[in-house]
């Protein structure tokens, strides 16, 4: 009886571990090939990846008249 | 069970209350066997052990059912152990309290 | 059944095969490492398009219309529980935090995670590094937060000299290498050595108390319990260039050193917090002692060792591959899957003792490893005495059947 | 004999014992499989969804207040003269100025100084920084306009949800005043007055029409007038800062946003379904008190107010103040969407309520952490102080950046800060449990384990992961949609892409 457990312990144990360390692996070689830092912070004011040159870009006019019939 | 069943749900309860009779009545049974002398506060002990198990377990499941996977494991996996570590010890207390007469 | 003599030789080919697997391992990650690190620091460019190093751990950003360089990108390290952790910090040309990278750390990721989650960093940024920042830990994973803000401070000193021609790192002085747990370490160890001699008739009571006080020391209180990333970073040498918290590495070599003295281990007896912690859910369930004999079960922790180890070797960050109940059971820290092999080791110890250390714990791999290299060693040592040879050999012989039923 | 009769007792009792005792492992084995159906089936319960199953019974609402009234709400602590609103403190006031100036001909630079309208123009110059976010949310509009198309075949059927309630939104019932208040609000009286037997009883009535209407949670209140709006009268051109005569009374009330989109916020969420319940039942109750001779103002989404909604709620005993400034109720937390209407029937107001969203705001942060344009405040306290009042700091300009950044046209908007808050949860055993517990503990120990589970247990998303594909997120989500949401489940396209959020653990 104790042994029976002990056994599917040993089993369901033996692949959890196994799981686990495959995603490690994953993990980690995704890391290396990704080549990129692990985290990166930035400070709010320069979050402006988004933005773009102000006047050049947008079509002011064009933007208006989208944003009137879209919110009314 | 049944939340949008006007029939099915009362009854469901219904049954699971009368099936608690069985759980409490087996239950003597097996202290009679084994002597632990049972009373009131060892009973009080019993049952709430017994109702903070049930609850944990549809509590988790409640989570997993509204789709709070990581929670509803965590749930299980931590005040379940809990619950079964406490178990055993009341258990142990139990029989650490026999009335050794014959 | 083969023989033992056969047997004996099979271990001794896989011991050789499996240092030598070490070996490539270690070789192999070498070869993999290139030196990837400044075109890391080139995507850290917020208005500087070309990024030129000034030294090795300083960076400049220049934008084309501008002459001064309009930011600084400065390169720092600090020690984790597995080694360097290595952290950018890119600071405008008015010497204000604009960003914080962290490039590479040997911790456990799971630790990282919670220190990085703590968004200490962002309260750093915007700040002005005229004058000294100040960074507050994270309760749960000290080690990691002080390698990443000894990192930081030091990365924007680099630019600190650079910017503002001063600097202020002379006053904070490295990480303590010493402290009072190591002391603990080596006088449990001690303590645990003494019980173990001891011939008194309370023995299995003192067992119990150094079990206990070890348990709540080095488990719950400092969750510093080594594990197969102990191994690894032992054999890594990572910890030439420092560590964090070496209680657990001392625990470690003291462990092994016994061994190679005296055939013993004593860490998993009277010492191991999670050995501790079953043997009291196994007082609570009077549970009774099995074990598996199969050839299976004896050589599949020995492998997964082995694999966990060359992994951590190959790439150059053993921390990350524990794969032992330990973090969850002290700390709440780790993988999921891990959560789930805890509750089951905690559940099944009610009933089987010491379930773990039964099955999958990476002493016993590591035990029956020095122990039979130590004997095949004293085997060799004895052979070259010419004299008494046969008698030797034999005497050898059945030496080593004993070492390896012990070792079953 | 007798023996024989005993061993056949022995033998009976013995079986009969076994019996017992096997049949109770079988039982207790049943109520351990039953109790985890049960919970379950109780997570998928639909009824669970505050706001849709026991409404007009009023039970939605089911925490019972009365324990918790107190005189004034802690969450609106005074520091210095409160001041009523200015017009340009109203973003949608701001947004559609700037609209009329860009059709007018002028372009809009980093100087907000050159902004034509001299109210906008008063804003910035009292948060000069909001300008950039101002100016990043025309780009963001533009990126968001390129991009949507792209994004259609994972977002149809979101898209086609949120556009059916926003067409529903903009019917125009009721209708917005054209006229003078004082003409407006008596559209519908035709008759005299009938007079109630007490301003109990016309609040009991008022109370129980509201759920009737379709409203989740309701409360009364004097019309406080520190939270009208200056120069803002719908209908007239021209206002002042007089507030008319007959603006006694407000009855505030609101209904949750459908729980398993705005579980999916961003993309899949709107606020248009619960807008859209909202003004209607505004309309219904002012036609009410129409038919019964009473004066009548609705005050309704999207942007038809003269008052700020959430303090006046909270004035009325709804709920409390919170650190993503939405009003955070003990039932649905922030998860409401709120209607009201201003009447001179003499009505018996509400208390406030304090049930301690204080200390818990202060200890959870997880809308902070969450929030994809990092516009709500990490402070450890409340640390700015707006028209008098402390508050947390809020940057209304950022968060309405990130707004115009949502994968579908109507879907403007984020709602993550909703869909991650704690008290963001439905209606069923385990959170009704703890939304019970958690204001009545004084000591603060369920409130630290419920955030220790929170901050351990759950998963969230990190911030950056909200955005859309086309600014450095994934589309993620604090749940992912439901199956009635997801397009590759009933339209012919081919799914490349992953969801990422909260889902079944199985």
């Amino acid at each position: 009886m104790r042994k029976k457990l002990l056994f599917m312990f040993y089993i369901v144990s033996a692949m959890i571990v196994c799981v686990h360390l495959a995603a490690r692996v994953n993990f980690l070689n995704k890391l290396q090939t990704g080549n990129a830092p692990l985290f990166v912070i930035t400070y709010s004011d320069n979050n402006k990846e988004s933005s773009l040159p102000i006047k050049e870009s947008i079509n002011y006019k064009e933007w208006a008249t989208k944003f009137e019939e879209q919110t009314k | 069970m049944f939340p949008q069943s006007t029939l099915l749900d009362p009854l469901f309860w219904m049954v699971l209350g009368a099936i608690q009779v069985l759980v409490f009545t087996g239950a003597n049974q097996w202290a009679k066997e084994s002597q632990l002398g049972m009373n009131w506060w060892k009973w009080s002990v019993v049952g709430f052990w017994w109702l903070s198990f049930i609850l944990t377990i549809a509590g988790a499941f409640t989570l997993l059912g509204e789709n709070e996977g990581n929670a509803g494991w965590y749930v299980l996996g931590f005040v379940g152990t809990l619950l079964v570590i406490g178990g055993a010890a009341i258990l142990k207390v139990l029989v650490l309290l026999k009335p050794n007469h014959p | 059944m083969y023989s033992k003599k056969r047997i004996d030789f099979w271990k001794k080919v896989a011991s050789l095969v499996s240092v030598s697997l070490l070996l490539l391992a270690w070789y192999c990650g070498s070869i993999r490492i290139s030196d990837n690190q400044s075109d890391m620091v080139d995507q850290l460019l917020i208005n500087g398009e070309l990024l030129t190093q000034i030294h090795p751990r300083l960076y400049q950003g220049t934008s084309a219309n501008e002459l001064s360089p309009v930011e600084f990108i400065g390169l720092g390290s600090g020690i984790g529980y597995g080694g360097i952790t290595e952290v950018a910090v890119t600071v405008s040309s008015q010497g204000d935090i604009q960003r914080v990278a962290v490039l590479s750390s040997k911790d456990t990721s799971s630790y990282l995670d919670k220190v990085l989650q703590s968004n200490l960093m962002e309260k750093i940024l915007g700040e002005n590094i005229k004058v000294s920042l100040e960074i507050d830990g994270v309760s749960g994973a000290t080690v990691s937060t002080n390698a990443l803000t000894d990192a930081i401070k030091q990365a924007a000193d680099s630019v600190r000299v650079q910017v503002f021609g001063f600097s202020m790192l002379e006053n904070e002085e490295p990480v303590s290498h010493f402290r009072w747990l190591d002391l603990m370490a080596i006088a449990m160890f001690t303590m645990a050595i003494l019980v173990n001699k001891t011939r008194h008739r309370k023995k299995s009571m003192f067992n119990w108390a150094i079990l206990l006080s070890s348990m709540c020391v080095f488990g719950f209180y400092s969750s510093s319990l080594f594990s197969s990333s102990t191994m690894g970073i032992l054999i890594s040498g990572a910890w030439f260039s420092g560590l964090g918290n070496y209680t657990s590495l001392i625990l470690l070599s003291l462990v092994i050193l016994y061994i190679i003295v005296s055939n013993r281990n004593v860490y998993c007896t009277s010492l191991c917090p999670f050995g501790a912690t079953q043997e009291c859910l196994a007082k609570l369930g009077n549970a009774k002692t099995t074990s598996l004999t199969n050839f299976f079960f004896e050589w599949f922790p020995r492998g997964l060792l082995l694999t966990t180890l060359c992994l951590g070797l190959y790439f150059r960050n053993p921390a990350s591959f524990s794969y032992e109940p330990f973090g969850i059971m002290f700390g709440m820290i780790g993988s999921i899957y891990l959560f789930v092999l805890t509750v089951l080791a905690i559940v099944t110890s009610l009933v089987v003792k010491r379930p773990w250390c039964r099955t999958l714990c990476p002493m016993n791999p590591m035990t029956d490893f020095i122990r039979f290299n130590r004997q095949w060693f004293k085997s060799i040592l004895n052979k070259q005495r010419a004299k008494r040879e046969i008698m030797e050999a034999n005497q050898m012989a059945d030496v080593a059947v004993k070492s390896n039923e012990v070792s079953k | 004999m007798k023996d024989d009769a005993q061993i056949g007792d022995e033998a009976t009792n013995s079986s009969r014992r076994n019996f017992l005792k096997l049949g109770g492992i079988a039982a207790a084995t049943a109520t351990v499989g039953a109790g985890a159906g049960a919970g379950f089936v109780l997570g998928r319960d639909p009824d669970a969804n505050i706001g849709w199953g026991r409404t007009e019974a009023g039970k939605d609402m089911y925490f019972n207040r009365e324990a918790f009234e107190v005189d004034f709400p802690p969450t609106m602590e005074v520091v210095g003269q409160i001041e009523r609103p200015e017009w340009g403190d109203y973003l949608f006031n701001r947004a559609f100025s700037l609209v009329k100036s860009i059709k007018g001909g002028w372009v809009p630079s980093e100087d907000w100084t050159q902004i034509p309208d001299l109210r906008v123009r008063e804003y910035y110059a009292k948060y000069p920084k909001r300008w950039e976010e101002m100016l990043l949310s025309f780009s963001e509009k533009v990126k968001h306009d390129n991009n949507i198309e792209k994004h259609r075949d994972r977002f149809a059927l979101a898209w086609a949800y949120s556009g059916a309630y926003s067409k529903g939104l903009h019917a125009d019932f009721p209708p917005e005043p054209t006229e003078h208040p004082d003409v407006a609000d008596f559209k519908w009286v035709q008759r005299e007055p009938k007079e109630f037997k007490s301003p109990k009883h016309a609040s009991k009535l008022i109370k129980q029409m509201a759920f009737k209407f379709g409203m989740s949670m309701v409360g009364i209140t004097k019309l406080d007038s520190n939270f009208v709006f200056k120069n803002m009268m719908r209908g007239m051109p021209e206002w002042g800062d007089e507030i008319p005569k007959h603006w006694k009374n407000i009855i505030v009330f609101g209904v949750p946003m459908n729980w398993d989109p705005m579980y999916a916020a961003v993309g899949y969420s709107t606020s248009y379904d619960a807008y859209y319940r909202a003004k209607m039942a505004s309309g219904l109750m002012a036609a009410y008190l129409g038919e019964l001779g009473y004066a009548a103002r609705p005050q309704f989404p999207g942007n038809s107010y003269e008052v700020i909604m959430p303090p006046l709620a909270m004035l009325a005993g709804l709920g409390e103040s919170t650190r993503n400034g939405i009003l955070m109720t003990p039932e649905v937390g922030p998860n409401i969407r709120l209607a009201a209407v201003i009447t001179n029937l003499d009505l018996e107001h509400d208390k406030p309520i304090d049930l301690n969203m204080k200390h818990f705001c202060e200890s959870c942060k997880i809308c902070a952490d969450a929030c994809p344009s990092g516009s709500i405040s990490k402070a450890d306290k409340p640390d700015d102080v707006v028209r008098g009042v402390r508050k947390y700091a809020f940057n209304q300009d950022g968060c309405w950046r990130f707004w115009n950044q949502g994968p579908t046209p109507s879907g403007l908007g984020c709602r993550v800060c909703i869909a991650v808050c704690p008290y963001t949860r439905k209606n069923n055993w385990i959170h009704a449990l703890v939304k019970q517990a958690e204001p009545r503990d004084p000591t603060g120990v369920t409130r630290n384990a419920l955030l220790a589970m929170q901050h351990n247990f759950f998963y969230y998303p990190d911030a950056e992961s909200f955005h859309p594909e086309w600014s450095g997120g994934n589309f993620a989500s604090y749940h992912q949609p439901p199956e009635w949401m997801r397009s590759e489940e009933y339209l012919k396209v081919e799914k490349t892409w992953e969801y990422d959020g909260n889902w079944e653990g199985f």
